[in-house]
């Protein structure tokens, strides 16, 4: 397993926002996390990525405790993420964007590789003609794209995506899903993906989870996600349904 | 009554609704479902200016309103009522009540309001003088909803009243909500998850996916079945 | 002992001055979360406005502060429409609206310098005497200056609460979006808010200047004294400005009674570090 | 297309520089030899200011405080001790440095926004209090006089040569720093802090590097100021020149190398000027620092590239070639 979190919470005041949720990702696999609006799933990677601490529980990556590491640590440790709301280092073009993930993540330090390792990920990433634009003006798919680069750029072994693909046309989430498939493939990185398009993440995940008011819902085989009762029933409502919280 | 017309709207470069119509009759009650993230709380915010639209037209009562600013959407008779609630949470359930009475319109018939919201929700008026942010979650749900009933508006739009709830608050919300629409035969809009909940009291639904309307259906036409296909 | 009392009272007087000094900046900052680097002067124009009033128009010195009033609510109104509203919605607005209210701070002070000299004017006491309570003495203006902001902090906090336009302030201090929910005009209430904070701030000012001495250049230690009374309380919270100013003012007398009044400034800025190290939203706990 | 506004540029600033080392040599009056030695310290307060407000988005308003304590380190160094500037000066600086990174970098770590600003203009405002407390040793509110020059004998002239010098290489020191790493990731925190730690910045360290840098800079900058004018007194910290430090960088263009350069001259030889309106001067900078915020949030900087590139376009397309390819390749 490359990670692994055990009884993982997050409180805000008097609210749980993550309760309680223990789960693993293998090696290699891409895994689904999907869930309603304020299920937790983002305070979820904010904590597994070092952004604040857990209330409490712990988080294992590579079987090392990376509980209490900060953000950066976490990114030299081989973690990197993307954010729901892309925004690019705007007064940088793309080169520099991908260059500051090159410089500070896990291949700090050795100069002369650097310059090469950014021009695999730009061409691995078919970014090349967009090397020296600015970073702003780009359209919402490349910007995705050029973080999705500053990220791999960190040489990272677990990619986190959170709602990579919101606000996509079709097209453009067959392309992003086939980059997704070939970072996992060809240079064997583990990626977990949260998405609130349940098909297309039924479709690329090979393991998928369900949270749902902080709670793990669903863990498991993505086929049969639609046929679990209580997954249907957060999705569509039901009048039996007797998991929720918050009064 | 109420009438839009080919409504866009964007965050950003991000295009969220795409050439929306749709219509709501007097006294209608009229659901909105989809999935997350497919641009049924942005349509919300859109007609409450709260994010206003980027083209379109929104007609309210013969009035063109899709360049009016949030505050006069208010004052025209439009409550919007969020689903991340937006409380003041430093002020009592009390004056959170009395701030939804904003409006000069409302302020008049703020006593009898008073006396309507405290009859659906008699558990507000046990915690009128509690502060907001120690409340809970269907309590909380409870406040936002009464202070959109306090502002005097013919329409009201309710986005995801029932998320987070209890099964027991859910019915509590639902049935408040009923109860508004036949007593004060207010106009309703309302977006959410349970499905079936929200099909007890609709007179019509539209589906919405991918910022698109994706099919519409009265009451009597509607199959669950072809909504849930639609979800997944 | 009695030099001890002396500086507890002498520690309340300027206590209370500074609460109500501190309260146009917190009021601003609460409610539109602009941080007013023009603050001093604006105090400082107050001053001058009622002396204005008092020494040309020969008003009573109580009534030349109501005259200044309604002139201190325009300007601040006039500020917040013409440059702070459009600089609210650029990126950066924190720092560019700090600079803006900084230039125009520098600006005013050296309009006051031109039409009134650098030489200090005197603010006529509001009642003179003294009486004595034990041993201590007491200045019979220094009460009445304790018991106008004793009131003026009663009112203000009384308009806050129970009128619509104090109530809307707060709605809009608490959460923008349920202000715009509720159908309040955001941008109105900001113009009001820039009006009231600079009326207060002008208040302020005279009362400080009767007091103290006022020359044109003063305004910035008032306001930089107020950045600490307002940081230390919690930022934007009024009863937070009230405990900071109290504390601040008590650590000044007795800093001054024990060590010398020129070491008052490095006492506040090391209990103002350590306050931000442990307690960042301030003492009482505002916005952060 | 970018190479040959770089050849344009580099003329430009060739011209203006041979111009200016060769200024004292044409005869100039002592006078404004004067004025030029305080262009090229500003130029140094200036610029190291920016490397704190605009480069790294953190709002110090303390800088002048940090010359301040490089100047005053340095000048009882030499008056006191009698030892050389060659060793004084750099002293200056690192004291400067210490003091700024111990009482404002590791406190300025949990703190964002406007609370910075107020801190280190608390920070700079303590100062005066301090040196008339230590009347002894920095000769309180008279301040220090009769300062060494930077050695014995030296005029206006060397003065003036050894700033130009000291301003030359900092600039320099500045440019290598924004292109190196370090620079980038203080950019990277400043545009966005959140994906600069997701991709393994360290705020921590960056920020800390960034207070420390800024301070060794000005503390130097304090140096050359004080033992090219002889002397230095608590009026340094006055409000005056704190404004005239934050006219320079907003009225250049804060946030790029050469816009404190350019808001110092504007500023230092501007003031000349505005001697002519005497009592105004105060007003017409604070004046200034609001017309520039409010119409021209890019200083002049920027309004010369939307000049120059205005005028690229002009050029590109009398010789007929697309402008969209212009448009791309400015980019």
């Amino acid at each position: 397993m490359i990670l692994e979190t055990q009884g993982l919470t997050k409180t805000f005041g008097k609210l749980a926002a993550v309760n309680n949720i223990s789960f693993g990702v293998d090696e290699g696999e891409i895994f689904g996390i999907a869930g309603p609006n304020g299920a937790g799933k983002s305070t979820l990677f904010n904590m597994v990525a070092g952004f604040y601490p857990p209330t409490s529980g712990k988080v294992f990556f590579r079987q090392e405790d990376i509980t209490h590491l900060s953000a950066d640590k976490t990114c030299r440790k081989g973690i990197a993420r993307t954010f729901q709301i892309p925004s690019t280092f705007h007064t940088l073009d793309v080169y520099d964007n991908i260059r500051i993930g090159a410089t500070f993540g896990r291949m700090a330090g050795d100069h002369r590789k650097i310059d090469d390792w950014i021009d695999e990920i730009i061409d691995f990433l078919g970014l090349d003609d967009k090397k020296h634009h600015s970073s702003v003006n780009l359209d919402l798919y490349s910007t995705k794209v050029v973080l999705l680069a500053a990220a791999l750029a960190t040489d990272c072994r677990l990619l986190m995506l959170d709602e990579p693909m919101a606000g996509f046309t079709m097209a453009e989430i067959e392309s992003y899903l086939s980059l997704v498939r070939k970072i996992r493939k060809e240079m064997n990185i583990t990626v977990i993906i949260i998405e609130h398009l349940l098909d297309i993440l039924i479709d690329v995940s090979d393991r998928m989870m369900i949270i749902n008011n902080g709670e793990l819902l669903y863990l498991g085989d993505p086929e049969k996600v639609t046929e679990d009762r209580r997954v249907v029933e957060v999705y569509l409502g039901g009048k039996d349904y007797k998991g929720g919280h918050n009064v | 009554m109420f009438e839009i017309k080919d409504l866009c709207s964007a965050y950003g470069d991000i295009q969220v609704l795409y050439n929306i119509d749709l219509h709501i009759d007097e006294g209608e009650v009229v659901a909105l479902f989809g999935p997350n993230g497919h641009g049924k709380s942005t349509l919300l915010k859109a007609i409450s200016a709260v994010h206003p639209a980027r083209s379109g037209s929104i007609l309210f009562k013969g009035q063109e309103i899709a360049k009016t600013p949030a505050h006069k959407i208010v004052e025209l008779g439009i409550a919007y009522i969020p689903e991340e609630r937006f409380l003041f949470p430093d002020m009592t359930v009390m004056e959170n009540l009395n701030m939804g009475a904003y409006n000069l319109n409302a302020r008049k018939s703020m006593a009898e309001n008073l006396e309507f919201v405290f009859d659906v929700f008699p558990r507000l008026k046990e915690r009128r003088g509690q502060l907001c942010s120690t409340l809970s979650g269907g309590e909380a749900r409870m406040v936002a909803i009464a202070r959109g009933l306090m502002c005097n508006a013919s329409m009201l739009m309710v986005d995801e009243p029932s998320i987070g709830l209890s099964p027991s608050m859910k019915f509590a919300v639902f049935e408040a909500i009923e109860k508004v629409n036949r007593e004060k035969n207010l106009t309703i809009l309302i977006v959410e998850q349970e499905i079936e909940h929200a099909l007890r009291m609709a007179n019509r639904m539209y589906q919405i996916r991918k910022g698109r309307i994706l099919f519409e259906r009265k009451a009597d036409e509607i199959d669950v079945k072809e909504i849930e296909k639609a979800y997944f | 002992m009695e030099s001890i009392l002396n500086a507890l009272v002498s520690g309340f007087v300027s206590g209370s001055l500074y609460a109500i000094m501190a309260l146009g900046l917190t009021i601003i900052y609460g409610i539109s979360r602009v941080f007013n680097f023009g603050h001093g002067i604006v105090a400082v124009l107050g001053g001058y406005l009622a002396w204005t009033f008092f020494t040309r128009a020969s008003l009573p010195f109580v009534v030349s502060l109501l005259f200044m009033l309604p002139v201190m609510y325009l300007l601040g109104w006039l500020v917040y429409r013409y440059a702070i509203r459009g600089l609210m919605k650029k990126p950066n607005a924190d720092f560019s609206t700090v600079l803006f209210m900084l230039g125009l701070g520098i600006m005013l002070e050296n309009i006051i310098l031109q039409i009134f000299g650098p030489r200090v004017k005197a603010v006529p006491e509001l009642v003179t005497g003294s009486i004595m309570l034990g041993a201590i003495k007491i200045k019979n203006h220094e009460l009445a200056l304790m018991v106008i902001v004793l009131l003026g902090i009663i009112v203000l906090t009384q308009f806050f609460k129970r009128t619509r336009m104090g109530q809307a302030m707060r709605a809009v201090a608490q959460s923008i979006p349920g202000a715009g929910v509720v159908g309040i005009n955001i941008e109105r209430i900001f113009g009001y808010t820039f009006g009231l904070a600079f009326m207060v701030t002008g208040f302020s000012g005279a009362l400080l200047a009767s007091k103290y001495f006022m020359i044109p250049h003063i305004g910035w230690d008032w306001m930089v004294k107020g950045f600490v009374i307002v940081a230390f309380g919690g930022m934007g919270s009024i009863p937070g400005a009230v405990v900071g100013a109290l504390v601040l003012g008590m650590a000044e007398s007795f800093t001054t009674l024990a060590l010398g009044a020129v070491w008052v400034w490095p006492v506040w800025f090391i209990m103002f570090l350590v306050l931000l190290l442990l307690r960042p939203q301030g003492l009482v706990g505002g916005r952060n | 297309m970018k190479k040959l506004n770089l050849t344009r540029n580099t003329v430009i600033l060739a011209v203006v520089l041979l111009l200016i080392v060769l200024y004292p040599l044409l005869g100039a009056k002592p006078y404004h030899l004067h004025l030029f030695i305080l262009f090229f310290i500003w130029a140094m307060v200036a610029s190291s200011w920016n490397l704190l407000n605009g480069i790294s988005g953190i709002n110090s308003l303390g800088n002048i405080g940090f010359m301040a304590i490089g100047g005053y380190g340095s000048a009882i160094l030499a008056k006191t001790f009698g030892l050389s500037t060659l060793i004084t000066i750099p002293l200056g600086g690192i004291i400067a440095m210490v003091l700024v990174t111990l009482f404002l970098g590791l406190p300025t770590l949990r703190l964002k926004g406007v609370y910075i600003a107020l801190l280190t203009l608390i920070f700079a405002d303590t100062l005066p209090t301090l040196l008339t407390q230590t009347r002894a040793v920095t000769g309180g509110a008279v301040g220090l006089h009769e300062i060494p020059p930077f050695f014995a004998g030296a005029g206006k002239i060397h003065n003036y040569y050894i700033c130009l010098a000291a301003f030359l290489v900092m600039l320099y020191v500045i440019h290598r720093l924004i292109k190196s790493n370090t620079g980038l990731a203080f950019v990277a925190l400043r545009d966005s802090e959140n994906l600069a730690t997701s991709l393994g910045v360290s705020r921590f360290r960056e920020r800390l590097k960034v207070f420390a840098i800024s301070a060794l800079l000005s503390g130097l900058a304090g140096g050359f100021y004080v033992h090219s004018l002889g002397d230095i007194s608590p009026t340094t910290l006055a409000i005056e020149p704190f404004l005239m430090g934050i006219a320079m960088m907003e009225l250049g263009g804060i946030g790029t190398l050469f816009g404190p350069v350019l808001g110092a001259a504007i500023i230092v030889f501007g003031s000349e000027f505005l001697r002519l309106a005497d009592v105004l001067r105060m007003t017409i900078l604070g004046g200034l620092i609001c017309v520039t915020i409010l119409f021209f949030p890019g200083g002049l900087m920027q309004a010369f590239r939307k000049l120059g590139n205005l005028m690229d376009r002009r050029g590109k397309r009398k010789r007929g070639e697309s402008v969209q390819a212009k448009v791309q390749s400015a980019d």
